[in-house]
């Protein structure tokens, strides 16, 4: 608002006009859409635990993805089923879909699981199978522990589950060696920690819209939680660890590119304070 | 959430202590014994905007935020009477953006009744206080609409805000208005600062009509606030006592959790 | 015709409707009296009166009901069964007030379009928009009822999608993503380290902002995950100003606001507010 | 008619054009911002029809028989008496039923909402057994201590009747100027965790332009971008 006298690089620098900020954070966005210069991509700790947790699970055990999200979360939570889909895969392990709520979840991971299979050569019943949407909540969990196939009944298909090769052997909890749930909803986390987690020692990770992760941190402080992905940032850096490079990929790099401009902006605005104050000092003296 | 639907006798009892403390302190000042209260710079700022306005011979606008009847919206509305008040006194129209339909009635009254008691009935004029609309987003362009084509010179911005903050902050910035915002909500704040020139944090959005009108009985509820807050100070650190001693899960939790 | 009789349908009461009307214009006829009279014999001082009787209830029958002792399972006091209806007999009551908001709009571009002020065109827009949307908007419902009306005009659906889909969803969503200019511009602006409050609020924001990009984790990436100064990896570091600096400063604002709006909420409540609304006159 | 391919410009147009409100407010901007309120004042309208009232009144009343649901209209439009000055107090009269609700509710509200803020502050801060000085200090003292004494500093902030002079004003005085600065450290931290966030829808909408509405004129712009 003020205009300073002064025109020297360090006070314009001070006084970008907010047209060329607007501009600039526009033309970043559009040149990394369009051609993208990959930044280097750091898996957290988070993320790193959860793919240590699928790559831990014994091979006589099976993996549970939870996909407990739908169209309104999907631009977070359907990368993340990806992406851990993609690290089962690759380092082998069975996985079952299954979901609570809502019940579009299953219908939509099942496509994702497809997809992923088709490019591993994996078949559906050996692999991979698609418990399907089971009602019930706490109920559904507590049969869960006790006896799968009764829990479950029939597949996303309709057929028993106990016809699915994988499925031999697999009784209780004790055939499931990691559960993995995505979602967009609370209180799925303190269902499966209170009654599957908790009780049988299960192992657990997570992955959640990046608002509502912050409220589970102390589940993964404490141990309950191996592992967790952290809105389409944690599900960019899984796509790192399995080198599948996707959409949250795609857009987690436009946004770091977008925070640096923010942070290097700020540096400027405060690299010209210091030395334009610094240069009146010495005039002054 | 859930959980937490009806009140235990802890719950009862602290309540009514807490009710009968701001209650008393409300009863004592009214007989007139005199209070301090310090001073809260984004509130002594209003004058000063008020008045920036007049010298310019623009008006002012005033946002009582989104929420529709609550007691967010209700102290916006008691700041919005000060504040015509102070206008009207300098002959300084002022335009009301509203959100929430419920509200416009309630506004549009305040604002009459206002204009009433600073002797400038003849000031007010009903069209001034505008039902924007109800969906946010449409309520931000509107508004910095209204800021533009209005060529406001000061902006009150106090009530429940939310994402849309930014859009009328930003714009009214640009246009060169003076801009004082204040919501007891703090996920707006940060933004607030970075854009506005006075900005009233958290419970100094309470304390707004006791320290503008100096009123007796709501400078005696700030008094009996700043007593219930020192109790509540006490029940915390009565709770960490508990907690570094018996781990957590004490009765005191148990009592705030609604058991017992 | 068809149509409007398939609407009129719709309108129909259940049979024996005589009774129903009889009772409900008795029920208006009879409380437009009884205001009437209220109008014609309370003086100011009992009008007040009535008003704050009025709100000292309303407070009453929902603050009364959460701390009265309760009973059963689940656990129920006298008042519990009438919270529901009661809370939506409030938003019904609420919801006429709509016609007052629509009216305030109306006067404003009303009058710009009668007296062709400039830019009356575009109020012009405003009540083709706005009809075009409510006329839409309802036949779109009445298409989704259990027996949809006669598909009269093919393009109806067309033109709802276009309202709807075509602008005012995506007006909503590119509003929305101004924020992203501005939230920049706010950012460069007002992170100067002038004085040490804004040096500190500069810290956090940057801290923090690093720690959610995968850019800012590989800075620091070279400090081992197991070691003990991991702590300042960034995204932890980020987690911990988001966990252990900013909550605890969140939780003592929420703790002040409580009381501030209790004591508000009493004052109204008792009608012990002054200097502030309508409590001066009348 | 194909309705898709006017949906899609209309979206795109209308895009841009609430976009040229970032050079300044201009007649364009000025257009979209009167169609955007006419669209919602409209579906205000069918809102509260479809989604309240006719379900809610209308239908309990003619369908169910519930006659007495007249009643809320009549007492509904007495809000419209404010624009009459000798009836004026019928629309305070319902006002005061309002007025007095939000206070009930308020009360309602308070434990629910603020007790487990209470109790999710119960910090132990003394060390667990079997830690070393360094875990110690990462996490209670950094943690628990640390979240002990912010939370005392900002209270003390929000203490308006005491004066900041004599031996414990000025003592809460300093106590509140640390309460200031850990304020400023949580807004800063608050607006730098939503950068993302707001980021993300317009990323989203860049995607809509490019590859969706260019691409559908140029193909190259449908193979780029997400």
């Amino acid at each position: 608002m003020e205009r300073s006298p002064e025109r020297s690089f360090w006070h314009r620098i001070q006084q970008i006009p907010r047209h060329y900020v607007y501009l600039l954070l526009a033309g970043v966005v559009v040149w990394q859409l369009l051609f993208p210069i990959r930044l280097p991509v750091v898996p957290s700790s988070a993320t790193k635990g959860v793919y240590d947790a699928i790559a831990a699970v014994p091979d006589d055990k099976l993996v549970v993805i939870s996909t407990d999200w739908d169209a309104s979360t999907e631009a977070e939570t359907a990368p993340q089923t990806q992406a851990v889909m993609h690290a089962c895969f690759q380092h082998g392990k069975r996985f079952a879909i299954m979901n609570l709520q809502p019940p579009m979840g299953v219908k939509l991971a099942n496509d994702l699981a497809e997809e992923a299979a088709r490019e591993y050569g994996a078949e559906y019943g050996i692999d991979w199978c698609n418990w399907g949407y089971k009602y019930g909540y706490e109920n559904v969990l507590m049969a869960l522990g006790k006896n799968i196939p009764k829990a479950i009944g029939d597949d996303f298909y309709g057929r028993p589950v106990t016809e699915l090769p994988m499925m031999e052997g697999v009784e209780d909890i004790e055939g499931v060696g990691l559960v993995v749930i995505v979602t967009g909803l609370s209180a799925m986390t303190e269902m499966w920690i209170g009654l599957i987690q908790g009780p049988y020692g299960t192992p657990l990770a997570t992955a959640y819209t990046a608002v509502m992760a912050p409220i589970y941190y102390p589940y993964l402080d404490s141990g309950q939680m191996k592992g967790m992905l952290v809105g389409a940032k944690g599900a960019a850096e899984l796509e790192a660890l399995v080198d599948r490079p996707g959409k949250a990929s795609a857009i987690m790099n436009v946004q770091s590119w977008a925070h640096v401009l923010i942070i290097a902006l700020i540096v400027l605005g405060n690299l010209g304070y210091l030395f334009a104050r610094g240069r009146r000092g010495e005039r002054a003296s | 959430m859930g959980g937490l639907e009806h009140a235990n006798w802890f719950m009862r009892i602290l309540f009514a202590v807490m009710c009968a403390i701001i209650v008393a302190s409300v009863l004592l000042a009214q007989r007139g014994r005199a209070m301090f209260i310090r001073r809260i710079p984004g509130l002594t700022a209003i004058e000063e905007a008020v008045g920036r306005a007049t010298e310019m011979g623009r008006p002012i606008l005033f946002s009582p935020g989104l929420d529709s009847i609550n007691i967010v919206t209700l102290q916006a509305l008691a700041i919005l009477t000060y504040i015509i008040r102070l206008a009207a006194a300098q002959a300084t129209r002022i335009i009301v953006a509203i959100r929430s339909p419920t509200v416009y009635p309630v506004a549009e009254e305040s604002a009459r009744e206002a204009y009433e008691a600073a002797g400038r009935p003849e000031l007010y004029r009903p069209e001034d206080v505008r039902f924007i609309s109800d969906e946010q987003f449409a309520y931000g362009l509107g508004t910095v609409g209204v800021m533009a084509r209005e060529q406001v010179a000061t902006n009150f911005l106090f009530g429940g805000f939310y994402a849309e903050s930014l859009i009328l902050t930003e714009n009214g910035r640009a246009l060169g208005a003076v801009q004082v915002a204040g919501c007891p909500d703090p996920t707006q704040i940060p933004f607030f600062i970075a854009t506005c020139d006075y900005v009233v944090i958290g419970d100094e959005y309470y304390a707004a009509s006791a320290y503008l009108t100096r009123e007796p009985t709501l400078t005696g509820s700030l008094v009996g606030q700043d007593i219930v807050k020192a109790i509540l100070i006490a029940l915390a650190a009565v709770g960490i006592g508990l907690t570094t001693a018996l781990g957590p899960g004490h009765f005191l939790t148990v009592w705030l959790g609604g058991g017992g | 015709m068809a149509l409007l009789r398939a609407v009129w349908s719709l309108f129909q009461p259940a049979p024996n409707r005589g009774v129903l009307l009889a009772a409900i214009v008795a029920a208006a006829i009879l409380s437009v009296f009884i205001l009437y009279a209220l109008h014609r014999t309370l003086g100011p001082r009992g009008r007040r009166w009535l008003i704050a009787v009025v709100t000292f209830i309303a407070g009453l029958f929902f603050g009364l009901e959460f701390f009265w002792p309760v009973k059963g399972e689940p656990p129920k006091n006298f008042l519990t069964d009438w919270i529901e209806p009661v809370s939506t007999m409030i938003a019904v009551i609420g919801a006429f007030t709509v016609g007052l908001g629509i009216y305030s709009l109306c006067q404003v571009h009303g009058r710009n379009v009668a007296q062709r002020r400039p830019g009356w065109h575009n109020s012009l827009t405003f009540f083709l928009a706005m009809l075009a949307m409510l006329a839409f908007g309802l036949w779109e419902h009445y298409l989704h009822l259990p027996q949809p009306l006669p598909k009269v005009v093919p393009w109806q659906k067309g033109i709802y999608e276009i309202l709807f889909n075509g602008l005012f969803a995506p007006l909503q969503a590119a509003t929305f993503s101004l924020l992203a200019f501005y939230i920049a511009s706010a950012a460069y602006r007002a992170f100067r380290i002038r004085t040490a409050e804004a040096a500190l609020m500069m810290a956090a924001a940057f801290i923090v902002m690093l720690g959610q990009v995968p850019f800012g984790a590989w800075l620091t990436s070279s400090i081992p995950v197991d070691a003990g100064w991991a702590f300042f990896r960034i995204e932890l570091l980020g987690e911990w100003v988001m966990r252990w600096l900013n909550m605890p400063a969140q939780r003592g604002i929420v703790f002040g606001i409580a009381i501030g709006a209790l004591a508000m909420s009493l004052r109204i409540w008792l009608s012990l507010e002054r200097g502030t609304f309508f409590t001066e006159q009348s | 008619m194909n309705p898709d391919v006017y949906v899609l410009w209309a979206a795109a147009i209308a895009t841009l054009g609430v976009y040229t409100i970032l050079h300044r407010e201009n007649p364009i901007s000025r257009l979209f911002e009167h169609i955007f309120v006419g669209l919602s004042a409209g579906y205000l309208l069918v809102a509260t029809w479809t989604l309240n009232l006719e379900g809610k009144w209308w239908a309990p009343m003619i369908h169910e028989r519930r006659w007495y649901w007249i009643f809320a209209p009549i007492v509904g439009f007495l809000f419209y008496f404010i624009y009459s000055r000798r009836l004026t107090w019928l629309a305070r009269l319902v006002m005061g039923l309002f007025i007095g609700a939000a206070s009930g509710t308020f009360f309602r509200q308070f434990f629910p909402l603020f007790a487990p803020q209470v109790t999710a502050s119960f910090k132990s801060v003394r060390a667990q057994a079997g830690m070393n000085l360094q875990e110690f200090f990462f996490s209670v003292v950094l943690q628990n201590w640390l979240f002990v004494i912010i939370l005392l500093t900002v209270l003390s902030y929000f203490f308006f009747s005491v004066p900041h002079e004599g031996r414990f004003g000025r003592n809460l005085g300093r106590a509140s100027l640390v309460g200031r600065w850990f304020l400023m450290i949580a807004f800063g931290a608050m607006f730098g965790n939503t950068v993302m966030a707001r980021l993300s829808l317009f990323i989203g909408r860049m995607s809509f332009l490019l590859h969706d509405w260019l691409g559908s004129l140029l193909p190259w712009f449908g193979q780029h971008g997400l």
